[in-house]
């Protein structure tokens, strides 16, 4: 299990959990299974979401593996100039 | 790809040499946007609301249509319906549907065979409009009776209750802020705002463009990302990607503001109906109007300090207006906003809000320094107020490797405390400081980014190199790439050509942003060089007769890994090449992937401010810019990097700003009063590179393009409160504004 | 139509022009001498500086009509044949660019200076090109090339 | 569609312009009425470019004044160093007009009849003492500097006319003049408030004086009121003080994009001091 801290506005959709529980090796299995855990979290989900793992910051790769010892933490999506 | 210990002693990486474009550019040969001509070419020419919020009732094209010289008019029905999410505000603000939703929004455009023909017919083409209330303010925005932008348009997530402008919410942080404010010896709550300010680039956007009935398409553009220039033009128009070719111009500045999409496919659609090639270009004013200026902000920032200097708890609430559509950057203005400093109890919330404004574009580091200039103003008045040094005090509470970060993740290696011991160390700050004069200083933040990118790099018979690369070059990344790229295959800087290669001969290249091109476009270089080596070695291992892996490459040689692989004389790269036809073909390498592992940056600046007291004018007198490079590849390049954005920030600080009428309409549409940092403006503007290398990247690299213009704001902000006593709030810190708070003060 | 005489970087060259196309769209569109850039169209930037009769004025402030009998100078006359000017050279060393596109205006107004003033203060070098505007550098490493450049071109002189 | 015209005599442009039923614009340097011919504020049916008239370019000495030629560009007059020696303050407030490249074109009879509130050179001007010629279907005429712009963009022109030169008198002994202005950037901007000050001083006294102000009103302001408070004083603190304060006074100002009525009315007073200061050192030197 990946324990998948989520910004305070996401928690509501989780049951008020600030961090949430899901089985994923890879940032794209951690995404699944927490909309599948979550149905509401989906809409967010969908319009683009950054995930943290150990610091440093995951904007597109779903591949990316996850430890189970990993920190990750759900971002709202970045861009930049 | 992550950094790689065994490369400390570089040839090339961190020397100077000059650039492979500059001849081009400093004999003006160099092509940029609007400097392409095609045979037959058309050009064209938009309509734009002069209303801030107007119903579109009528678009009477027949008279424009009718002139002399005029071959094709386009207005929204010439574009695809159907479209839904961020490519359906795109198409809105490339072309108004029912309503022009700002003063400048496109609503028509025409071609004919030269620029005045086009302009006297997009003047002839009559548009009614039917005026509706407007607003441009970000808090009257979000006020109960504001005018209504659109509804429907907010986020998940966004609260219900709120107006319908409101479209977006953030909130995070962690900790319990009521309880670190408890624990303060001094509390400072203050509310800032900011105004718009527009990337200012000296180039406006441009492009020629071609397309047949058959859906192919060509474009010539000055842009930041051409991919997705391609994928925009094919989804406005309902055509395929892969068929709009675009090639990415020489870049005339962008600065974020070029990542959007505006001319591009109405040239497309008028090329399309007049079926000749068309160029659009266009003026200053439309720059200003049309494109993406940064949010305008209200930020309320609330510190409680104890008396040795700790923050005991932090927290904010930051509304940005975006103009007309949703994507104001108000998740990185509060993510960025506490980022330097490590904080048990922290809070930030973040409003995305829409007004009749154009719709925001990246800015540099988009959101951050806007927080950077009110959370560094409220440490600074607690440091004033506790008496306490300001770099001990940031140096106290600076974010460090380990840090949990106040957005959630847990900081890897850092650099922002050696920034500060930097600056505290320099001569800049201990210098004396003239009567009537203030110094100010400030810490920033950015997250740099990746992205989707693909490197290719191809041999020559003669042994030279063709590297393409598919991120547009906007400050010279072209000899960085070529240095990496030499580096890795130990030949000289001069045997390698880096071209900015098209849509149609490289896989996707996520833009030119987030300071992510000498770090993603840079470790891909280093990859694509590393599988070309591979492949070099491969056919020296087929001749020796020997297995691959006992051959290495050094100093741009193929050799035998050690006395046991055999003896044979070093093959260099000249004489593979040159026998490649013969020994399997052509050598190519190639890398493609999404980096992920751009580390952040910090920067501090240091600033000495003197103000007329009589006219409120500022003058910066000296600039000191220290910041994390992580690895400067082009040392000159970063230096640039540093010097802009602070000189950029100089004048966010002090002059520039969006001054909107009573009427919505924008009434500085051009460089005249829209003040941009003249060369009799500035003093000279020091660097100092620090180093600490990023674990992501494989000589250490960080962007540096961004977060050089978060502190700027927030120094001089300190510099001037700090010379005429009182605590500035407002940007930019115009001399009425100065003059009305010493009066104020009487 | 309007027919000129003028002459180019030293060349005779005749065009025909509309009497409202300024001086600047005629160098670009019909003479094809892209090197003056059109920034603003209203005389703020100064990336389409070019000479008349050896005096520094924008392009774009003055129409094509005006150049009859009149020498003209731009950007793509400054190099001898393939041999860069101390300035272009300068402006290569110094990394004095980053994206480019005001480089042709400035080194068109910093030629005229350092004809008009050989040994400028930093300070006479930042009033005379306040016309110029650049968004990319905070002109630190233009001030040091045009200074390097008007040492050497002493040195050589 | 604009017809484009260069005459070689005042005869000729007068006839031209007079003939015109539509619109005109005479050009000189050009370097407002391209501007608004690019920004499509203003196309004329006619522009006179009158740079080809014989005399325009030159700047001639006459009755102890100088004859300024309605071409002389902004870097011509300031490089012409008994000029700069005689009326400094009219020659520094052309030359703050733009940019070095605007300086190659901008004439003072440009800036007058452009008829801006905030044109540099016309408080200048104004405090010089300055009339220009005019030249026009009845023959010529002179006018004082001050009565050119009648308000923001107009003139007191009439159809066929247009000013062939500017004079500026004879500077004599012991005079000095001086323009400032406030601008939020070093260059490159329109003046926010505007003030000249043209003096004459005898023994370390102001025997005679002459205050403008730009930028505060529809038109440049001659303001006596102001030339009354430092004339027979030595410019001490009262004087200056009662000059600041007529300045301030006599501003009416709006507020836009450039600055507020409260900016401008205090700014006023703060540069005329600051112009009479060194007006003040110039005449003693």
């Amino acid at each position: 299990m990946v324990e998948v801290a989520l910004w305070s506005s996401l928690r509501s959709f989780a049951g008020g959990n600030e961090k949430v529980e899901v089985e994923g090796e890879t940032v794209g299995e951690i995404l699944d299974a927490l909309v599948k855990a979550h149905p509401g979290l989906e809409p967010h989900i969908e319009s683009g979401v950054s995930v943290a793992i150990d610091g440093r910051i995951i904007f597109n790769s779903l591949s990316e593996p996850v430890g189970p010892d990993s920190e990750v933490v759900l971002l709202q999506q970045l861009k930049g100039g | 790809m992550a950094l790689d210990g065994s490369k400390s002693e570089f040839k090339l990486v961190g020397t100077r040499p000059l650039r492979p474009d500059g001849i081009d550019k400093v004999t003006g040969r160099a092509k940029f946007g609007a400097d392409a001509y095609a045979a037959g070419m058309l050009h064209g020419a938009i309509v734009r609301s002069p209303h801030a919020h107007a119903k579109i009732v009528k678009i009477d094209t027949t008279k424009a249509e009718a002139m002399k010289g005029v071959k094709a008019v386009v207005t929204r029905a010439d574009f695809i319906d159907g479209l839904k999410g961020e490519m359906w505000n795109v198409l809105e603000n490339v072309m108004a549907g029912d309503k022009a939703l700002y003063d400048g929004h496109a609503v028509a455009a025409v071609c004919a065979t030269s620029t005045l023909a086009a302009r006297d017919a997009a003047k002839a083409i009559e548009v009614t409009y039917e005026i509706l209330p407007h607003v441009t303010d970000v808090d009257k925005a979000m006020a109960k009776d504001a005018p209504v932008i659109r509804e429907g348009a907010a986020a998940p997530g966004t609260p219900e209750g709120m107006h319908p402008n409101v479209v977006g919410y953030h909130e995070s942080g962690h900790g319990d802020v009521d309880k670190g404010f408890a624990e303060a010896d001094l509390v400072i709550e203050e509310t800032f705002r900011t105004e718009a300010t527009h990337q200012g680039y000296i180039e406006p956007h441009a492009c020629l463009a071609t397309m047949g009935n058959d859906g192919k398409g060509e474009v010539w553009c000055c842009t930041q990302g051409h991919f997705h220039v391609a994928k925009v033009c094919a989804a406005l128009l309902g055509t395929d990607a892969s068929q709009i070719r675009v090639t990415a111009s020489e870049i005339g500045g962008g600065f974020g503001g070029k990542t959007a999409v505006f001319i591009e496919p109405v040239a497309l659609a008028l090329a399309k109906k007049a079926n000749r090639p068309v160029k659009v270009v266009m003026s200053r004013s439309e720059v200003f109007r049309a494109t993406g200026p940064t949010s305008s902000t209200s930020m309320d920032v609330k510190i409680g300090m104890k008396k040795d200097g700790t923050i005991t708890a932090a927290s904010g609430v930051f509304r940005l207006q975006g103009g007309a559509f949703p994507g104001a950057p108000a998740s990185f203005t509060a993510m960025c906003a506490f980022a330097p400093y490590a904080l048990e109890n922290v809070k930030q919330i973040g409003w995305d809000v829409m007004s009749n404004r154009p719709k925001q574009a990246a800015y540099r580091a988009p959101g951050s320094p806007m927080a950077a200039f009110a959370v560094e103003s409220v440490i600074d008045d607690l440091c004033k107020g506790l008496d306490l040094d300001p770099i001990d005090v940031r140096l106290k509470n600076a974010s460090r490797q380990g840090t949990k970060a106040s957005y959630g993740v847990t900081f890897d290696r850092i650099g922002l405390v050696e920034t500060l011991e930097e600056a505290k160390a320099h001569p800049h700050y201990s210098a004396p400081l003239a009567e009537g004069a203030g110094r100010g200083i400030s810490c920033g933040f950015w997250f740099n980014h990746g992205g989707e990118t693909a490197v290719s790099l191809a041999l020559a018979e003669d042994g030279t190199v063709s590297l393409s690369v598919g991120t547009p070059d906007i400050g010279g990344s072209r000899a960085s790439m070529g240095q990496m790229a030499a580096e890795e295959l130990g030949i000289p800087y001069e045997k390698i050509r880096t071209t900015i290669a098209d849509t149609a001969t490289l896989g996707y290249n996520e833009i030119s942003h987030g300071s992510r091109v000498t770090y993603a476009s840079g470790l891909a270089t280093i990859e694509a060089a590393r599988d070309t080596i591979r492949k070099l070695c491969a056919r020296a291992a087929a001749k020796w007769k020997i297995d691959p892996e006992a051959v290495v490459w050094e100093d741009g040689c193929a050799k035998p890994s050690g006395p046991n692989a055999g003896e044979f004389e070093p093959m260099t790269l000249a004489k593979i090449a040159s026998s490649m036809g013969r020994t399997g073909g052509p050598i190519v390498g190639h890398y493609e992937a999404t980096p992920e592992g751009a580390g952040v940056s910090f920067a501090t600046h240091i600033v000495d401010a003197e103000v007329d007291r009589e006219t409120g004018s500022t003058r910066v007198t000296r600039y000191t810019v220290i910041q994390d490079a992580g690895k400067a590849i082009h040392p000159s390049y970063v230096e640039g990097q540093f010097q802009g954005g602070a000189a950029q920030g100089i004048g966010w600080a002090l002059n520039e700003e969006y001054i909107y009428g009573e009427d919505g309409r924008l009434q500085n549409a051009g460089f005249l009063d829209y003040r941009i940092p003249v060369a009799s403006d500035l003093p000279m503007i020091d660097t100092v590179i620090v180093e600490v290398p990023n674990p992501g990247h494989p000589y250490g690299v960080r962007g540096v393009g961004e977060t050089s213009i978060c502190p700027p704001l927030a120094a001089i902000a300190n510099a001037v409160s700090n010379a005429v006593g009182i605590r500035m709030t407002e940007l930019p810190i115009s001399p009425p504004r100065i003059l009305a708070a010493l009066d104020g003060a009487k | 139509m309007i027919h000129v005489n003028t002459k180019i970087n030293g060349d005779e060259t005749e065009f025909l022009c509309d009497p409202r196309e300024t001086m600047l769209d005629v160098l670009r569109d019909k003479l094809a001498l892209t090197g003056a850039k059109e920034g603003c169209g209203t005389g703020d930037c100064g990336a389409c500086s070019i000479t008349v009769d050896g005096r520094l004025v924008c392009a774009c402030l003055m129409l094509g009509a005006e150049a009859d009998g009149r020498e003209i100078g731009t950007v793509e006359g400054i190099a001898t044949g393939e041999k860069l000017h101390v300035l272009q050279q300068k402006f290569l060393e110094h990394a004095a660019l980053q994206c480019g596109i005001c480089t042709p205006g400035i080194l068109v107004a910093t030629k005229a200076l350092l004809e008009k003033h050989p040994d400028p203060t930093e300070t006479q070098v930042r009033y005379w090109l306040a016309g110029n505007l650049c968004r990319c550098t905070g002109y630190d490493k233009i001030i040091r090339a045009v200074m390097d450049a008007a040492k050497d071109m002493r040195e050589a002189a | 569609m604009m017809r484009f015209e260069a005459p070689d005599s005042f005869e000729g442009a007068v006839a031209l312009l007079a003939a015109e039923g539509g619109t005109t614009r005479v050009l000189a340097g050009g370097t407002d009425v391209l501007v608004q011919l690019r920004s499509d504020m203003f196309t004329p049916d006619l522009m006179v470019d009158i740079k080809r008239i014989p005399g325009v370019h030159d700047v001639t000495a006459e009755g102890g004044g100088w004859r300024v030629g309605a071409a002389v560009s902004g870097a011509e007059l300031n490089e012409h160093p008994e000029v700069k020696k005689d009326w400094p303050g009219v020659c520094e407030a052309l030359d703050l007009i733009g940019s070095t490249q605007v300086q190659g074109r901008a004439t003072l009879t440009g800036n007058l009849c452009n008829a801006s509130p905030a044109a540099d050179s016309v408080p200048a001007m104004i405090a010089a003492g300055a009339v220009v010629t005019i030249a026009g279907p009845d023959g010529e005429r002179e006018a004082k500097a001050e009565d050119i712009a009648t308000g923001p963009g107009k003139t007191s022109l009439k159809l066929g006319e247009l000013v062939t030169s500017v004079f500026l008198p004879a500077r004599g002994t012991g005079g000095g003049d001086c323009y400032l202005r406030f601008i939020p950037r070093t260059e490159m901007d329109i003046a926010v408030v505007g003030a000249a000050v043209s003096m004459t001083v005898e023994g370390g006294k102001i025997t005679a004086a002459r205050v403008s102000l730009g930028a505060v009103a529809p038109t440049a302001l001659l303001v006596e009121d102001a030339a009354t408070a430092i004339i027979g004083s030595s410019l001490d603190e009262a004087a200056l003080t009662a000059l600041g304060e007529a300045a301030s006074a006599a501003a009416n100002p709006i507020s836009d994009k450039r600055g507020t009525v409260a900016f401008r009315t205090k700014v006023a007073g703060v540069l005329a001091q600051r112009a009479a200061k060194t007006a003040y050192e110039r005449a003693i030197k």
